[in-house]
């Protein structure tokens, strides 16, 4: 394996921040807009920005992944149905509810328990510490394919196949709920 | 199937509810659509892509036609009657003028009655390739269009030297003819004939065993033969539901009755169906043409017709088969030179109206095909 | 500065792609480069296609604006640019501005990884076939956003029906890639979801994958085949858009500049799409039996094509140009047409020229290749009739998807069956 | 037939030919059972056509006429009834289904109402339309002026 360095940075403070600025933008305008497909479009925006996250990572299979899925697929899905419920009803609702008070402090202490771990497991004062990627980019597909799949370390196999099994009962569940005679 | 008398009207008023709560959807289709024919206006009631029901709202184009009549002598009015179905004016002309004729109890020479049918039957196939050029169009087959209107030029060249008008031909006059067929008319028609023939097959090639094109119009817009007589349905699409029933054979008409020729029917009383039944036809009238033209005797080509026509006091009901089905001529006379009532039998009209009965059941996507298949032309339709 | 032109020459020397080599400047001048060369491509099509379909349907097409309407595709450009900009009342302002862009965008960025030659990419990612599955995919957000925010019933249905259809096929498409996919595994290198790596693995095994495992390439390219003309919304699956039913579609209410953006993403996916299917089962940028016929005057034979096509397309346009009536109000016409066929001859004499043969072959394979599937969406197009939905829906879902299981597993079982035939024989024995 | 019809109906019914063409008079109160009985049994199946003539000299103004064609005879047969203006008529939407659009447009050109008819309003001209165009009083230069300059918002379709 080559060691990452080999690689051009790409992984700088400036793309970094930039990103989570957008994505941290995006999931607010996702809860503060009334009109559901505005809040779509910036739940896309923020799946994008996060893609881009993984590509920084060297993890390029997981970008590609999360652009198929969420933004291409789930997110259509979405945006289908939103289209098919009337918009006019929802702008009239309000849009926080009561619990906001208690919502802000659970975010509160969930943001510093996360830092609070953080910095204690790293052992260090900073927040972000420098990191290496196991994996080089040209190598971190396969070696997804080798933890699902590979005689030795292929240790999720059984989760994977769990997951997609429960994927299909879901779909066959929505699909009898749904329709009235099939 | 559904029987027509059962059909209630819609209510297309009440505001359409949400999707998820009803799953209905009014729209509106027309007067301005590319798939309408013209200015047809169609209201669809519809569960998702499927048509509940649907109303036709029509007289866009409405001119007045019979109150003109009333107004003018019957010698004035027989161009007037080229503008309603204005694809296939000759055979307008021919119902119109036979009608007056039988009020005069006149008969055309047999001379002008051979061109006449030429003539019409030139007609027949000119609205039947128009037809089958914008229905192909409708269904997503773009091609078939230029195929059928370069054929379509050579029937219009032929009307254009033998009246010198294309499309509104004024082609009869009441009592025979105007004009004598030009020298070298019969050659012509001979090699339009011979020249059509591959076309139509070419036509067949693009489209009958076509796969999407089976799929699309197969099982498409059914209609029983019960119900189109309860409709009063005709044309081809009564023949494709299985009555084999044509003014031509059942009431002769203008030398009809001298020509040999077929009445070809469906089964399914679908789109496809309605297809084959029209390409059929259209080789029929290559064949009574061919026999027209053979059979050409000659002669004068007017009747004695008295130059300011005064019909005795009657009422005469004459129809013939156009292009899209009876098309009758009801005239009252007051013995006056104006007629005194014209009602116009129109065959789209009286078409139309099994539309709703048609795309019930069916998707979006088959109202522009049944739309297609009926072969409405709305200057018929609305008058 | 001379570091920068170093840095700049350090990349000819490479025989990697400007994105794997890390070279920013020169994947600058790939991407303005691919850019500008879809969009001429296009333009072009604008003008093939009508050309072509006119031609099939006994007519001329456009003839005035310039020579046999070549400056047509320019003069529509112009009209659409200055038309006038409706946004309707009732629209959403934001969404409706933004969907066009969101469709233009995921239309050029798949064709970062398309690669036209071994070097001639902007880049190779790992993931790539991946990648532009997943880029394309994010088109129909475009055009569902498009859709809606008309706040009108014929965009509306247009876009369910394209979000359904688009959805629908990508499933079918992914599992004829996946196929493609499994092929190259058989390499030396193993497998890999690399545009680049994807041909080359079809030169290792000399075969292109269209003719592997006879007829199972043959079916998965079949399944691709019809998938894409659904992905790209054409004829005889262009539902979305059909004009006799929806007037048009999803972009009913778009008119001028934001409208032509539709039409160059539309033109660009057809392309992109087309890409895709060439590297995976027509054999990319190679040309013709790079295997079995290698000699070096095959090479020199077939390095030559690209220039003659040219000198063979400036023939034809002189041909033309003296046929053209000889009356004075043709006279520029004529010109024109003599003028366009002595840069084509140019541009093929300089084809000829040794250095820039050798660069240049692979562009012009892949782009012949690619031209091929263009021409047959303009065939279906003057040839079928258009699909209803229903029907649409079961040519995705009960057609080309058990298919396509079926070949998944045919495939592997024929491509592992030395494996299993190992495995087979242990178990008997045992 | 005739004769078995006016065996039953008497003097209501009075058979005549014109031209070669068959038509009867049939006195306004016989006309649901006639119709009924033309279809029934003398399988009178297809209605070609309902139209009215205006005679506003008469005291009963209105000639409504029902054409018909029988398929299993080959023949038509002309039914013809006389009524006054704003008397009504049975609708014969029951007995033959293409008699909507047709008694439909007799109403919208003479205002002739059918009673059970499903839907009766206009057809050609504008549900808001005032005045039947094909009466004999109508003028051919007439309008709904109101109607023209309230929808299309010009002084005159002329």
């Amino acid at each position: 394996m080559n060691p990452v360095t080999a690689n051009p940075p790409v992984a700088t403070p400036f793309f970094f921040y930039g990103l989570a600025a957008i994505m941290l933008i995006g999931g607010i305008l996702v809860i503060t807009r009334k009109n559901a497909v505005h809040s779509a479009m910036a739940l896309i925006t923020t799946l994008l920005a996060q893609a881009a996250l993984y590509l920084m990572l060297y993890a390029p299979f997981v970008a590609g992944v999360q652009i198929i899925l969420y933004a291409g697929g789930i997110m259509v899905l979405f945006l289908f149905v939103i289209m098919l419920i009337s918009i006019e009803r929802n702008m009239k609702e309000r849009q926080f509810n009561r619990q906001w008070l208690v919502g802000i402090v659970a975010a509160a202490g969930l943001g510093g328990l996360l830092i609070a771990v953080y910095t204690t497991t790293t052992k260090g004062a900073v927040l972000f510490p420098e990191g290496n990627v196991s994996y080089v980019e040209s190598q971190n597909t396969q070696a997804i394919a080798g933890l699902l799949f590979d005689r030795m370390t292929g240790m999720y196999m059984f989760a994977f196949e769990i997951a997609s099994l429960l994927l299909l009962v879901a779909i066959i569940g929505a699909v009898v709920m749904a329709k009235k005679r099939i | 199937m559904t029987d027509p008398k059962t059909l209630t009207p819609l209510d297309l008023d009440t505001p359409d509810k949400t999707f998820l709560d009803a799953n209905e959807l009014v729209i509106n289709m027309g007067p301005q659509h590319p798939a309408t024919h013209g200015v047809l206006r169609v209201i669809l009631r519809l569960d998702g892509e499927k048509v509940l029901g649907l109303e036709c709202v029509i007289g866009y184009l409405h001119r007045g036609v019979e109150k003109i009549a009333e107004n003018r002598t019957y010698t004035m009015f027989n161009p007037y009657v080229d503008r309603m179905d204005y694809v296939a004016a000759v055979s307008n002309g021919l119902g119109y003028c036979e009608a007056v004729e039988k009020l005069l109890s006149v008969e055309a020479p047999p001379r002008a009655q051979y061109i006449r049918v030429i003539l019409t039957e030139l007609n027949r196939i000119a609205s039947h390739q128009l037809w089958l050029g914008t229905h192909a169009l409708d269904i997503g087959a773009i091609t078939p269009l230029f195929y059928t209107f370069r054929d379509r030029e050579e029937i219009l060249k032929i009307f254009e030297k033998y009246c010198g008008a294309r499309l509104t031909t004024h082609a009869f006059r009441i009592g025979g003819l105007q004009y004598e067929a030009y020298e070298g008319f019969e050659q012509d028609v001979k090699n339009f004939v011979s020249f059509v023939k591959p076309k139509i097959d070419e036509y067949e090639e693009l489209l009958t065993t076509n796969r999407i094109w089976l799929e699309r119009t197969r099982g498409v817009g059914v209609i029983s033969g019960k119900d189109c007589i309860a409709l009063g349905v005709t044309g081809p699409v009564l023949r494709a539901s299985g009555v084999k029933w044509d003014v031509r054979k059942a009431l002769p008409y203008a030398n009809y009755g001298n020509f040999d020729f077929e009445i070809p029917t469906g089964q399914n009383g679908d789109t496809y169906d309605r297809y084959l039944v029209r390409m059929v036809e259209m080789r029929q009238s290559l064949r009574i043409i061919e026999q027209a033209v053979a059979g050409i005797p000659e002669g004068p080509i007017m009747a004695k017709v008295p130059k300011v026509m005064k019909p005795p006091v009657g009422e005469v009901y004459h129809s013939i088969e156009a292009p899209k089905g009876e098309l009758g001529y009801f005239i009252v006379s007051d013995g006056s030179t104006q007629p005194y009532r014209v009602r116009v039998r129109p065959p789209s009209f009286v078409n139309l109206q099994a539309l709703d009965l048609m795309c019930r059941g069916q998707l979006v996507a088959d109202v522009i095909a049944v739309i297609g298949t009926l072969d409405i032309v709305l200057g018929e339709v609305d008058r | 500065m001379h570091e920068f032109v170093q840095y700049i020459l350090s990349y000819l020397d490479s025989n990697q792609t400007p994105g794997a080599a890390g070279n920013i400047f020169w994947a600058v001048v790939y991407v303005l480069l691919v850019f500008a060369g879809l969009s001429v491509a296009v333009i072009c099509m604008n003008w093939l296609e009508r050309k072509i379909l006119a031609h099939m349907q006994v007519r001329l097409g456009p003839m005035r604006v310039g020579p046999h309407g070549l400056l047509q595709p320019i003069a529509d450009a112009l009209k659409l640019l200055l038309k006038e900009d409706i946004i309707p009342d009732g629209a959403d302002k934001i969404v409706f501005w933004v969907a066009p862009f969101i469709v233009v965008l995921a239309a050029f960025t798949v064709f970062v990884v398309v690669p036209f030659g071994p070097t001639h990419a902007i880049t190779d990612m790992n993931i790539g076939i991946l990648f532009m599955l997943g880029v394309s995919s994010l088109a129909v957000l475009g055009i569902v956003t498009a859709g809606w925010a008309s706040n009108s019933h014929y965009p509306l249905i247009g876009a369910l029906r394209s979000s359904a259809q688009m959805v629908s096929y990508e499933v079918a498409m992914g599992l004829a890639v996946v196929s493609a996919v499994m092929m190259t595994s058989l390499s030396v290198d193993g497998g890999t979801l690399s545009m680049i790596g994807i041909v080359e693995a079809q030169k290792e095994q000399g075969v292109w994958f269209l003719f592997k495992f006879f007829p199972l390439g043959l079916i998965a390219f079949g399944i691709f085949a019809i998938a894409m003309v659904a992905e790209t919304n054409r004829a005889p699956f262009d539902l979305p858009e059909a004009e006799s039913e929806l007037t048009a579609g999803f972009h009913t209410e778009y008119s001028g500049f934001r409208w032509s953006l539709f039409f160059l993403a539309e033109y660009s996916a057809m392309i992109a799409v087309s890409s895709i299917a060439v590297t995976l089962w027509v054999g990319g940028w190679m040309r013709p039996f790079p295997n079995l016929l290698n000699g070096p005057t095959c090479d020199l034979a077939f390095s030559l094509i690209p220039g003659l096509t040219f000198v063979f397309l400036a023939g034809m346009c002189f041909f033309n140009t003296v046929r053209m009536p000889k009356h004075p109000l043709f006279r520029i016409q004529t010109i024109g047409l003599a003028g366009f066929g002595v840069v084509l001859g140019l541009i093929g004499l300089v084809m000829f020229v040794p250095a820039v043969r050798i660069r240049i072959d692979d562009i012009f394979w892949f782009s012949a290749k690619v031209a091929g599937f263009m021409y047959l969406y303009i065939w279906y197009r003057g040839t079928f009739p258009r699909y209803r939905f229903d029907q649409l829906m079961k040519v995705g879902w009960k057609v080309l998807l058990p298919i396509g299981f079926a070949l998944l597993i045919a495939t592997a079982v024929v491509g592992m069956r030395t494996e299993l035939w190992a495995q087979v024989q242990e178990v008997l024995h045992r | 037939m005739v004769e078995n019809l006016q065996r039953m109906y008497g003097s209501g019914v009075n058979a005549l030919t014109h031209l070669g063409q068959n038509y009867m008079e049939v006195d306004r109160t016989l006309i649901p059972e006639i119709l009924q009985v033309l279809r029934d049994e003398e399988q009178f199946d297809y209605c070609v056509d309902v139209t009215a003539v205006h005679y506003p000299k008469r005291e009963k103004q209105f000639d409504v006429l029902w054409i018909l064609y029988s398929f299993a005879r080959n023949e038509r047969m002309r039914v013809k009834t006389q009524i006054a203006d704003g008397e009504t008529l049975p609708s014969s939407v029951p007995l033959w289904a293409t008699c909507n659009w047709l008694e439909r447009e007799v109403y919208d050109m003479f205002g002739i109402k059918f009673d059970g008819h499903p839907d009766m309003k206009r057809i050609l001209l504008p549900d808001g339309w005032k005045g039947f165009p094909l009466r004999k009083d109508y003028g051919i230069l007439q309008q709904d002026h109101e109607w023209v300059q309230i929808n299309l918002g010009i002084e005159s379709g002329q």
